[in-house]
C-alpha cells in the first residue's frame, strides 16, 4: 500500500474514524444496557425497603423479585421535609420517575445526609441547639415514607442515616400504623470495623428492634442501643460488645431521624389512619 | 472544617497507596532515593491539583445525568456518565501535554525538577483514580474538590518520600535473597500502611 | 593569627601503666625490620635483596605508584630476611646491623636557602619523606601535589601515649629546622597544633614561621585529622598534608646534619612494662631488646597506643610510625554471664553499664577480650560521643560498609582517616571493626576516584 | 563454672553438620551462659565491656519493676472484679493472693512471647548461619506488657510470629528493622482480632473460676475509656484521679498502668544511658503540647479538657515514649532528629487519643508511625548537614 | 515485521510460551510490578478477584487483536492515544457489562474497573507486544498475561478471604464455607487484619518470597 501513514491528512482521517467508531459503539451499548443497569439499581431499593417491612412475605426477598413485590406491597410514597411538610404524595399507580426528584423513592438519604446535614452538623460541632434549630429550618432534606398495606394493617417504612465511627451508616425501619411501634429493620454500612461494627448488618441485630417504641406516654422517647448484658427497657437493645461507637453512631442516626417521622405521625393523626 | 477534614482523609485515611494501592507501579519504580521520590510526589501533587479541578467542571457540566440541563430543556435527560471514563483520561492526558509545554515554556528550573517525571504521570493510576472517586463522592463545590485532589496528591507524595527514605535506611540491611528489592518494597508498605491505620476514624 | 579550638566530644581512657618522664638507659638493638604494611595502600617494589650491603639512608624499596618514594635503611649492616605473605606480599625487610653505622650523606644546609625542588628531592631520597601523609586518603603524600596546608600535631591524647613536649625538649633548633623545611613545600600555611590544656614546650611554643594552633580537649583531639576539621576542613578536591611532631624532628636532623638519623625516643608503657618509662632508640627496633628485663609474662606487644597500634610477637619490630610500645594483659577467658551489667568493678565502660563511672579517675587493666560478639549496628550515640567532627559516625560507616562512593562523599569521607574512628570501635557496642572498614572504604574511594 | 563449660563444649554440635538449628541453639544458649573469650585481632586491643547482651540485659531489667507491678495488678483487678476486694481499702490486702493470681496469669503470656520469638530467631540464624542475635530479648518482655491480660494465647503466638517474621527478620534481624517488633505484634491483635483488643472487658481478668462472679456495676473499661465519654470528672469518679493513675491500681494492659514502675525503669535508662533522654523528653513536651492545645479549644468537649498531665500519666503513653520510642533501632538516630521524632510522636499521641475515639491507644500507634517517620526526618537531618560541607566549598 | 514464515502451528512451542512464561518468569505483577494498583484493591473476596481477571484478561485480549489488527494502519504520531482510546472503549464495555449483568459485582468492584484502563499490563502489552505481532499470537500474549495477573490476584484474594472471614465466595457456587463452625467453638477467630488492605502486600510479598527461592535466576542483584 502507498499510503504515507504519517501524512497529518492521514492522521486526522484515522483519528476521526476512530472517534466515530468508538464513540457510536460506546452509545449503542450504553443505550442498549441502561434500563437493565437503572433496574438493578431500582430493585435493590426496593428490596432494602421491603426487607425492612417485617412481614413474612417480603422477608427474604429477593432482587429479582422485588420489582413485583413492590408493586404489590408498597401502595403510597410519600415525601416529607423537616418541618412535617408532605412534599410529594404518589400512589402506586403513580409509575416511578427517575426524573421525579421528590418522589419518595428517589430519595436518597446518604445523599442529604452528606449534603446537607454532616455540614451543619460539622460547622456547629457542640452546640446542639444551634444544630436543631438550623436542621429542623432546613426546607432541603428530604424524609421518604412508605406505606405498605398487608392483612388490613398500615406499615410505615421510614429511612434513616448518619455516620458510623468510619462512614456512612443507613438503614429502614418499619413502624406500625400507631406511629410509634418498630415492625422491622434492615441496616446497612459503608466501612465499620469487620467483626464489630459491621455486625449492625445482621439479623440478630436488626431483628432486636422489633416490637421496640419510640414513644413513652405520648412523648417522643428515642431508641436507644446500650451496652451489651444490660437489663433492656422497651426502648433499648443489646448493642454489639466492643463496637461502642457504631452504637453512639446508631442512637445518634435513630434519634435525629426517627424525630422527625414521629412528629409527623403525631400531628397528622388521619395519615396514619 | 470542612477542607481540613477533607483534607486529612484524602490524605491519612484514604491514603492513595496504602488504602487504594494507586499509582503503585510508579511509587515502586521511583522509590529508590528520596531525591527522586521528592521529584515524582511533586509531580503527582501538581498534576492532581490541575486535573481534578477541570475533571470536576466535566462532570458537573457535561457527564453527570442532567448536567447538561444549561443547554436547554432538550439536553436536560441527557446521561452521558458512561462516556466519563474516556473523557477522564483524555483531560489528564491532554493536560498533563500543556502543562509540560507552558512549564518548560515558562519555568525551566520547575522543568527541571518535575519535567521527566510528568510523561509518567498521564499513565499513572493515581490521577484517574481520584478522579474517579471525585466522581463518586460528589463534592458540593469546586473548592472541595481541588482540596480533595491536593490531600490525595500530598498523601501520595508522602507516602512516596517515606518509603524512599527507608529504602535508603535498609540498603544496610541484610534482606533474603529473593526478597531483594520489589518483594522487600511490598512487605514494607504493608507495614507502613500498617501504621498508618491509625488514622482510620480521625476526624476534627 | 592563631586559633584556639575546644574539643568537647570524645574521652581519655585511663589505664595502668603510664610512663614516668625519665629515659631508661638506651639499648641497642640487635636488628631492625621495615614492614612495607605499615604504610597503607603501599605497592612496594625491592631495591635490595638477601646478603646485600647498606648503609644508614640506602633504599630498601620504593613505592610503585611512585618511584620517587624511598624506603632506607635505618641502620648500617646486612640485609638478612625478607619475608613474604600470601601472593608473594612482602611483609618485612630485615636489616642486621654491623655495629658501624656509615651513612649515606645527603644534602645539607638551612631549608630557608634551599629551593622547594632541593628539599623535595632532599626528602624523597633520604627516605624522611613517607612521614609526610596527606589527607585526604591517609596515606604517604604524593610530592607531586600541591598541598592546600600542612598540620602538625604536636600532641598525642591517646592512652598511654608518649608526652611529644618531653621528647623534643631541648631540641627546638632541630625542630625548627624541619618545619623550615615544610614551610618551603606549601604556598599555603603550616599549622602547628599545640596543646591547650597545659603549658608546652617551648620548642612548640616558641615555633617560628608557623601558625600555632592550641587545642584542648580529650582524645582524639591529638589526631591530626581532627584538628585539620577544625581549623582548616578539606574539601572534595583538595589535598593537605599532615604529620606529627617528633617527625618534624627527623626530618631536621637531616637538613641538620645531612643524614639520614632514625633514632628516636619512645615510650614503654602498659600494666605488663614492669617500669615503664621513655628510651632511647631507632626506627624499627626489635622490641625484645628494648624490653629485657622489662616485661612480665603473659603480655600482648603493641607497637603503637592500645587503639591503634600493631599486634607484634615479642621479639617483633618497632613500627615506622610508631614512638609508643604498649603491652598490655593478653585476654581470651570465657567469663561467666559475662555480659551482667555493673558486675565485675574493673570492666571499663564509656556507657555507664558498669560502676566505672563513679570514678572517673581510676586507671584500668585492660585486656584485650572482645568483651562479646561481632552484631549488626545497633545503639545509636555512641560514635558521636566520641567522634568530634561534623560528620555523623554512624551514617558515614554505615555507607562504607555497603561501598556507596556517592554517599560516603557527601558525608565526608575526605576528612577522615581510621584513627578518627579509634574510640568508634573501642566503644562500639556492636563489636564492629570499624578502622577495617574505614581503611578498607578510603582505599576503595581512592582507587575509584583516582 | 568449669564443670558446666566443659559439659557444653562436649555437647557441641558441628556448625556444619546435619542439625544446624541444633547449632544455632547450642551456640545461642552459650555464648548466654559465657562470654566468649575472642580477643580482638586487628584494629583497637580493647573493648569497652559493654556489648548488646548487657545492654538488651538493662532494658529487661528496666522492665522489672512493670512487670510486677502488672502482676500484682492482674491480680488486684480481678479481686475488684469478683468483689473479693473493694476500692477503698488498703491495696495490700490479699498481697500474696493478688499477685499470686496475677502471676499465673502473666507468666504463660512470657513464656509463649520467648518461646515463639526466640524459636523463629533460632531458625533464621539455622538458615542464615548467623549468630543468635540479641534484640528479642527486650521484644519478648515488651510484648506481655502491652498486651490484654485475657488475650488467648494462640492469638499473642500468631501475632508474635508475624512480628518477629514479616516485622524484623525479613530486615536481615535486629538491628535491621523498621518498626518495633512489639508495636507490630500489638497493631496485629489489634487489627485482625479487634474484639480481643478493644472494648471494655478485655482489660480485667475475668476468666472466671467456679463460684465467682462479678460485682455489680463491673465495667472493667480502662480511664481513658472512660474518660472519652466525661472527661477528668469521670476519671476522678471512677478511680483514676491523677494520683491514682500515677500509682496504677487502674485497668489497662499489663505493664502499663502504673507510672512509678515505668519511672523506676526510665531512671535505670536514662542512668546508663541506654534510653535516647532526647526521646524520652520531647516525646512528653509534645504530649503535653498538644494536651495544652486541646484544653484551649475543648469548649464543651470534657475530653479535650482533661488536664494536659493527666493525659500523660493514662494509657501507655509514659510506657510507650520510655520503653517504646526510644528503642535505638527503629527511632531517629541523628540527635537533632531524635527531637524532632519525639515531638512528633508526643503530638500524633495525643491526637490520635481524643480525635479519634475510637483509638484511646493512640501512642502506639503513634510510635508506629514515627518509626515510619523515623528515616525521613534523618534523612532531612543529614541532608543539611552535606548541604553544609557543600556550602564550605564554595564559600572557601 | 516480516510476515513471510506462515506455517507455524498454533499451538507451537513458541507459541505456548507466549501463554506460560507470564504466569511465573516474567509475571507481570510479581517480576515486571506492572498493573499491582487494581490488582490489590479487590481482593477481599474470591469473586471479586475472579470477575476482575475476567475482565482484565478480555480487556487485554481484545485490545492485544485490535491492535495487532491494526498495527499497519495506525499512525505512528498518534499510536499512544489510539491504544488508550481502544483501551477505554473496551473498558467502558466491560463495566456497563457489569453492571447490567452482575451487579453486586459491580457494585464492590466501584471505581477499579475504571482502573483497568491505566493498568500498565493492558498499555505496556499493546506497546510492547501487539503493535509488532501478528493477531494470533497477541490473542495468546494476552491470555498468557492475563492469566499471570489474574493468578497473583486470586492466590491473594483465597488467602484474604479464607483468613479474614473464613469463607470463599465463587461465582455459581455461592458463599462457600471453608473454615468449619467448630472452629470457632474451639476459639479460633477471623483474622480482621486480612480484611485490611496491608495485608495484601504482606500477602504479595510473601508470594515473591516464595517465588524467587523457587526460581533463584530471577532473583535481584
Amino acid at each position: 500500500m502507498a499510503l504515507n501513514k504519517d501524512s497529518n491528512v492521514y492522521t486526522i482521517a484515522f483519528a476521526t474514524i476512530m472517534v466515530v467508531i468508538v464513540g457510536g459503539l460506546l452509545a449503542f451499548v450504553s443505550m442498549s444496557l441502561k434500563p437493565m443497569q437503572q433496574a438493578n439499581v431500582k430493585n435493590e431499593k426496593m428490596q432494602n425497603i421491603l426487607q425492612a417491612i417485617g412481614i413474612e412475605e417480603t422477608n427474604g426477598v429477593t432482587r429479582e423479585e422485588a420489582g413485583a413485590k413492590f408493586n404489590k406491597f408498597i401502595t403510597r410514597r410519600v415525601t416529607i421535609n423537616y418541618k412535617g411538610e408532605i412534599v410529594s404524595d404518589k400512589t402506586a399507580n403513580d409509575k416511578i420517575d427517575a426524573q421525579d426528584k421528590l418522589d419518595a423513592f428517589n430519595i436518597d438519604l446518604r445523599k442529604e445526609y452528606s449534603r446537607y446535614v454532616k455540614p451543619i452538623m460539622s460547622r456547629n460541632k457542640g452546640d446542639d441547639a444551634k444544630i436543631q434549630e438550623l436542621l429542623s429550618n432546613s426546607t432541603d432534606i428530604h424524609f421518604p415514607i412508605f406505606v405498605c398495606e398487608h392483612g388490613g394493617e398500615k406499615y410505615f417504612i421510614v429511612s434513616a442515616s448518619g455516620k458510623g465511627l468510619w462512614d456512612d451508616i443507613w438503614g429502614y425501619l418499619c413502624v406500625k400504623s400507631d406511629g410509634e411501634t418498630i415492625n422491622g429493620s434492615v441496616f446497612d454500612h459503608k466501612g465499620e470495623t469487620a467483626g464489630l461494627g459491621s455486625k449492625i448488618s445482621e439479623t440478630w441485630f436488626e431483628d432486636q428492634f422489633i416490637g421496640k417504641t419510640m414513644a413513652e406516654n405520648g412523648a417522643y422517647l428515642p431508641l436507644s442501643v446500650e451496652k451489651p448484658g444490660k437489663d433492656l427497657n422497651n426502648h433499648q437493645v443489646d448493642g454489639i460488645s466492643g463496637a461502642t461507637f457504631t452504637g453512639i453512631g446508631v442512637n445518634e442516626m435513630l434519634e435525629r431521624n426517627l424525630a422527625v417521622y414521629y412528629n409527623f405521625f403525631k400531628n397528622n393523626p388521619e395519615f396514619t389512619k | 472544617m470542612e477542607y481540613i477534614n477533607i483534607f486529612i482523609k484524602s490524605a491519612f485515611i484514604d491514603n492513595m497507596i496504602f488504602t487504594f494501592f494507586f499509582g503503585m507501579c510508579s511509587y515502586l519504580a521511583v522509590s529508590k532515593t528520596v531525591k527522586t521520590a521528592v521529584g515524582l510526589g511533586s509531580a503527582v501533587i501538581f498534576v492532581l491539583v490541575v486535573t481534578i479541578p477541570i475533571n470536576y467542571l466535566l462532570e458537573t457540566l457535561v457527564l453527570q445525568e442532567g448536567a447538561l440541563a444549561w443547554l436547554g430543556d432538550d439536553y436536560a435527560n441527557m446521561d452521558l456518565s458512561f462516556l466519563s471514563f474516556i473523557m477522564f483520561i483524555a483531560v489528564i492526558a491532554s493536560i498533563v501535554q500543556l502543562v509540560e509545554m507552558l512549564v518548560e515554556k515558562f519555568s525551566p528550573a520547575l522543568y527541571g525538577a518535575l519535567g521527566i517525571f510528568l510523561p509518567l504521570i498521564a499513565v499513572n493510576c493515581a490521577i484517574l483514580g481520584a478522579a474517579l472517586f471525585m466522581q463518586q463522592k460528589q463534592f458540593a463545590n469546586i473548592g472541595q474538590a481541588t482540596v480533595y485532589g491536593l490531600g490525595s496528591g500530598f498523601g501520595w507524595f508522602l507516602a512516596i518520600v517515606l518509603i524512599a527514605a527507608i529504602r535508603e535506611k535498609i540498603k544496610y540491611s541484610h534482606i533474603p535473597a529473593p526478597l531483594r528489592g520489589v518483594g522487600m518494597a511490598f512487605i514494607l508498605t504493608g507495614l507502613m500502611g500498617l501504621a498508618f491505620l491509625g488514622f482510620l476514624g480521625f476526624e476534627l | 593569627m592563631s586559633k584556639d579550638v575546644k574539643i568537647s566530644k570524645g574521652v581519655n581512657i585511663k589505664l595502668k601503666g603510664t610512663a614516668e618522664k625519665l629515659y631508661a638507659n638506651p639499648v641497642s638493638t640487635s636488628d631492625i625490620v621495615i614492614r612495607p604494611t605499615d604504610f597503607p595502600t603501599l605497592m612496594p617494589k625491592l631495591v635490595v635483596k638477601v646478603g646485600d650491603k647498606v648503609k644508614v639512608g640506602s633504599p630498601l624499596f620504593y613505592n610503585k605508584e611512585n618511584d620517587k618514594v624511598l624506603f632506607t635503611s635505618p641502620i648500617g649492616g646486612e640485609v638478612t630476611e625478607i619475608k613474604r605473605g600470601e601472593k608473594r606480599r612482602i611483609l618485612e625487610v630485615r636489616v642486621k646491623g654491623d655495629g658501624a653505622d656509615s651513612y649515606e650523606t645527603f644534602k645539607q644546609g638551612d631549608p630557608n636557602t634551599l629551593s622547594k625542588e632541593e628539599i623535595l628531592e632532599n626528602m624523597l631520597k633520604s627516605g624522611v619523606w613517607p612521614f609526610v601523609r596527606q589527607r585526604p586518603f591517609d596515606v604517604i603524600a604524593n610530592p607531586a601535589d600541591e598541598p592546600k596546608a600542612i598540620h602538625i600535631t604536636a600532641i598525642d591524647t591517646a592512652p598511654l601515649s608518649p608526652d611529644y613536649g618531653f621528647i623534643v625538649h631541648g631540641q627546638g633548633a632541630v625542630f625548627q629546622t624541619g618545619l623550615d623545611a615544610l614551610a618551603k613545600l606549601t604556598s599555603g600555611k603550616v599549622h602547628l597544633n599545640i596543646t591547650g590544656d597545659s603549658n608546652a614546650d617551648e620548642a612548640f611554643s616558641g615555633a617560628k614561621n608557623v601558625q600555632i594552633n592550641k587545642i584542648s580537649g580529650p582524645h582524639p583531639s591529638g589526631n591530626v585529622g581532627v584538628q585539620v576539621h577544625h581549623i582548616d576542613p578539606v574539601n572534595k578536591g583538595e589535598v593537605v598534608w599532615v604529620l606529627r611532631a617528633l617527625d618534624v624532628l627527623t626530618i631536621g636532623k637531616l637538613f641538620k646534619e645531612g643524614k639520614f638519623d632514625a633514632s628516636r625516643s619512645i615510650v614503654m608503657a602498659g600494666s605488663k612494662v614492669k617500669s615503664p618509662k621513655y628510651v632511647k632508640t631507632i626506627m624499627g627496633a626489635n622490641v625484645g631488646d628494648i624490653l629485657k628485663d622489662n616485661v612480665e609474662e603473659g603480655g600482648r606487644y603493641i607497637s603503637g597506643n592500645p587503639l591503634t597500634g600493631t599486634k607484634i610477637p615479642a621479639n617483633g619490630h618497632l613500627g615506622f610510625y610508631d614512638y609508643q610500645l604498649t603491652v598490655i594483659p593478653e585476654g581470651g577467658e570465657n567469663r561467666f554471664m559475662g555480659w551482667l551489667p555493673f558486675i565485675g568493678f574493673n570492666g571499663f565502660s564509656l556507657s555507664r553499664t558498669s560502676f566505672s563511672f563513679l570514678s572517673p579517675n581510676k586507671e584500668y587493666d585492660l585486656d584485650t577480650n572482645l568483651n562479646g560478639e561481632e552484631r549488626a549496628f545497633v545503639m545509636t550515640g555512641q560514635y558521636e560521643k566520641v567522634f568530634p567532627m561534623d560528620i555523623y559516625p554512624v551514617h558515614l560507616v554505615k555507607s562504607m560498609m555497603i561501598k556507596d562512593i556517592d554517599l560516603m562523599e557527601n558525608l565526608g569521607v575526605y576528612e577522615v582517616a581510621p584513627e578518627d574512628f579509634a574510640l568508634c570501635e573501642y566503644s562500639c557496642t556492636s563489636k564492629i571493626e570499624t578502622q577495617k572498614v574505614v581503611r578498607e572504604a578510603l582505599d576503595l574511594v581512592r582507587k575509584e576516584t583516582a | 563454672m568449669k564443670a558446666l563449660e566443659e559439659f557444653m563444649q562436649k555437647i557441641k554440635p558441628k556448625s556444619d553438620g546435619k542439625f544446624p538449628l541444633a547449632h544455632a541453639v547450642w551456640d545461642g544458649t552459650y555464648t548466654f551462659l559465657f562470654v566468649p573469650g575472642h580477643t580482638n585481632k586487628t584494629g583497637v586491643h580493647i573493648r569497652d565491656s559493654v556489648d548488646l547482651k548487657r545492654t538488651m540485659i538493662i532494658v529487661v531489667l528496666a522492665l522489672i519493676p512493670c512487670l510486677l507491678f502488672g502482676m500484682y495488678n492482674v491480680g488486684h483487678q480481678h479481686f475488684l472484679a469478683i468483689g473479693e476486694a473493694v476500692s477503698g481499702e488498703s491495696v495490700c490486702n490479699l498481697f500474696w493472693d493478688k499477685f499470686f493470681f496475677g502471676a499465673m496469669k502473666v507468666l504463660p503470656l512470657i513464656i509463649i512471647s520467648y518461646g515463639v520469638g526466640l524459636g523463629v530467631e533460632f531458625v533464621f540464624a539455622a538458615i542464615n548461619k548467623h549468630a543468635i542475635q540479641e534484640g528479642f530479648l527486650v521484644s519478648g518482655m515488651l510484648i506481655p506488657l502491652i498486651v490484654p491480660v485475657d488475650i488467648p494465647w494462640a492469638m499473642l503466638a500468631v501475632a508474635t510470629l508475624f512480628a518477629v517474621v514479616i516485622g524484623k527478620e525479613v530486615f536481615g534481624g535486629t538491628g535491621m528493622n523498621i518498626l518495633n517488633v512489639a508495636l507490630v505484634t500489638r497493631a496485629f491483635l489489634f487489627f485482625a482480632y479487634p474484639t480481643k483488643m478493644s472494648g471494655d472487658k478485655v482489660w480485667v481478668n475475668i476468666d472466671l473460676a467456679e463460684g465467682e462472679k462479678l460485682v455489680d456495676g463491673f465495667s472493667g473499661a480502662t480511664p481513658l475509656g472512660n474518660a472519652v465519654k466525661g472527661g477528668v470528672d469521670v476519671l476522678n469518679a471512677t478511680h483514676a484521679s491523677l494520683m491514682e493513675s500515677v500509682i496504677g491500681f487502674i485497668p489497662g494492659s499489663i505493664g502499663e498502668t502504673s507510672v512509678i514502675a515505668i519511672g523506676l525503669g526510665a531512671l535505670l535508662l536514662l542512668i546508663t544511658g541506654i534510653g535516647s533522654w532526647r526521646i524520652m523528653l520531647s516525646t512528653f513536651i509534645g504530649g503535653y503540647l498538644m494536651a495544652l492545645v486541646f484544653n484551649q479549644v475543648a469548649g464543651d468537649n470534657l475530653y479535650m479538657a482533661v488536664p494536659a498531665i493527666h493525659q500523660l500519666m493514662l494509657g501507655g503513653f509514659a510506657f510507650g515514649a520510655v520503653f517504646m520510642a526510644t528503642d535505638p533501632v527503629t527511632g531517629a538516630q541523628t540527635n537533632k532528629g531524635q527531637w524532632a521524632y519525639g515531638l512528633l510522636i508526643g503530638v500524633m499521641a495525643i491526637l490520635i487519643r481524643v480525635a479519634n475515639p475510637a483509638y484511646p491507644e493512640g501512642v502506639m500507634l503513634a510510635i508506629l508511625l514515627g518509626n515510619v517517620f523515623a528515616p525521613l526526618i534523618d534523612h532531612v537531618v543529614i541532608r543539611s548537614n552535606i548541604k553544609n560541607r557543600l556550602k564550605r566549598v564554595k564559600t572557601a | 515485521m516480516s510476515e513471510v514464515k506462515t506455517s507455524e502451528p498454533l499451538f507451537s512451542k513458541k507459541n505456548m510460551e507466549l501463554i506460560k512464561n507470564p504466569l511465573n518468569q516474567i509475571n507481570p505483577v510479581t517480576i515486571q510490578v506492572l498493573g499491582i494498583c487494581s490488582a490489590l484493591a479487590v481482593t477481599v473476596q474470591m469473586d471479586n478477584a475472579i470477575v476482575m481477571s475476567i475482565a482484565v484478561t478480555a480487556v487485554l485480549v481484545i485490545g492485544n487483536l485490535l491492535v495487532s489488527l491494526m498495527r499497519n494502519v495506525i499512525p505512528g504520531r498518534i499510536r499512544i492515544i489510539v491504544q488508550l482510546v481502544v483501551v477505554a472503549a473496551l473498558v467502558i464495555i466491560v463495566d456497563q457489562i457489569l453492571k447490567a449483568y452482575v451487579y453486586d459485582v459491580s457494585k464492590s468492584l466501584s471505581v477499579f474497573v475504571g482502573l483497568i484502563i491505566t493498568n500498565c499490563i493492558i498499555m505496556g502489552r499493546l506497546e510492547a507486544f501487539a503493535l509488532g505481532n501478528k493477531p494470533w499470537a497477541s490473542i495468546l500474549d494476552g491470555v498468557g498475561n492475563g492469566f499471570g495477573y489474574g493468578l497473583v490476584l486470586m492466590v491473594v484474594a483465597f488467602f484474604k478471604e479464607i483468613l479474614g472471614s473464613g469463607t470463599l465466595t465463587i461465582p455459581g457456587l455461592g458463599k462457600l464455607t471453608i473454615i468449619p463452625e467448630s472452629f470457632f467453638d474451639w476459639g479460633y477467630m477471623n483474622n480482621g487484619l486480612m480484611l485490611l488492605p496491608p495485608s495484601s502486600l504482606f500477602i504479595v510479598g510473601i508470594y515473591i518470597w516464595v517465588q524467587k527461592a523457587k526460581n533463584p535466576e530471577l532473583i535481584e542483584a
